[in-house]
């Protein structure tokens, strides 16, 4: 299972704040992926991907789309950080 | 000693400031930075902001700046606090103070937080104007520029 | 708006930066630097500082230095304390303070003043150490790099 | 008449706060030429000049040696400032 967040302008475009998926059965499952499969879901996923700036984390950490996403794991999907 | 404190009420900069010096008896040097929501005088005025974040992430997220720039200056004291939530123009957002023996490490200390925090807290936030439209605030280039300079 | 105050007594930094936010209401950024006598753990350990400095001149220096800040940077309100005379370990000797629109300019803003403050302006520190012991402080090469830095 | 004011270890040791000294009749007085003039009250004060690092204001304003001094002007010797 992973748990998949959508914060701010994201989480409003897509109007979805979690989502809970099941962990692929083969092979490494690196960020990456998560975002193919996620754009799947139809033209808005798509857009909301592919058309702005995306920033993740795994288990509240900021990582790079290559990195690997394990069983259990949280994603965090959101726009650029405009705090402070 | 270190304090990072994410709240929705506001902040007394005075009780923080006594804190940070009890803190750090030894300081010949403290530097404290304060954002505000910063008045615009367009004609559709932003009113107030509203901070959205992620809080499973955002108190590690600021230990960690905290820890960094203890780690490479010598500071005797480094604290952050950031508000969430509703914040009404001329209100304070964010509190970043540093205390150290010399003026240099607590300066950049206290600038190196308030610019990485700028760009690795997952914090976001909306404007309401006058007008009622409420829009999104853009992440600034001048921001990731500033930010990248401490690497 | 600008204010340079040379004073005996302690002040207290949250009136002080109280009255900057009022005065610039539009501010997005507020830097303040606050200088202490800092304890040193020698086998003869500092007690206190007398502060001499030439009166007639040092209103006009801080003054001057803090209408070059507001020529330089587009500040919004720039002050300075800086007191006078005898101050014990751990109190304060000086505030620096800058209110800005962005924190870039807050932040330079501030390390301009006290950077230059302490090449320039005309205060000479006094040691008085627990043996009884007084000495001058010898101004530090690394205080002229980092003023003229600036120029 | 030029009034001169010392200040902080110098006026320590040179045992002295101020002076009041008769305007030169002749020429273009400067910084450098009072500063000689001075060493000449004797040792205490030559050294005082020679192995010290003097700062020197003109009415309340930093100058250079080459600074010419005018009648009236109040000249300020002193050490290297170390307040902040």
């Amino acid at each position: 299972m992973i748990r998949v967040l959508f914060f701010a302008q994201l989480r409003e475009s897509l109007g979805c704040d979690e989502l809970n998926l099941d962990y692929p059965a083969a092979g490494s499952f690196t960020v990456e992926n998560l975002m193919k499969q996620l754009q799947g879901r139809g033209e808005l996923w798509r857009s909301a991907f592919v058309e702005t700036k995306v920033l993740v984390a795994i288990n509240q950490q900021m990582v790079k789309p290559q990195s690997v996403i394990s069983d259990g794991d949280e994603v965090a999907f959101f726009p650029p950080v405009t705090g402070g | 000693m270190q304090c990072v404190r994410v709240q929705q009420e506001d902040f007394n900069v005075a009780d923080e400031y006594h804190a940070l010096l009890d803190a750090a008896p030894t300081a010949g040097g403290v530097v404290q930075f304060i954002g505000c929501v910063r008045p615009d005088y367009s004609e559709d005025p932003v009113q107030a902001l509203e901070l959205e974040h992620y809080p499973a992430m955002t108190q590690n997220a600021l230990e960690s700046l905290v820890a960094t720039a203890c780690a490479r200056w010598p500071l005797l004291a480094a604290r952050v606090i950031h508000r969430v939530g509703k914040i009404s123009v001329g209100e304070q957002i964010v509190w970043v103070a540093v205390a150290a023996a010399h003026r240099d490490e607590a300066f950049q200390g206290a600038r190196f937080l308030i610019d990485k925090l700028k760009t690795t807290a997952p914090f976001w936030k909306k404007e309401f104007r006058q007008s009622g439209s409420v829009a999104w605030v853009n992440a600034k280039a001048t921001d990731d520029q500033a930010a990248s300079g401490w690497d």
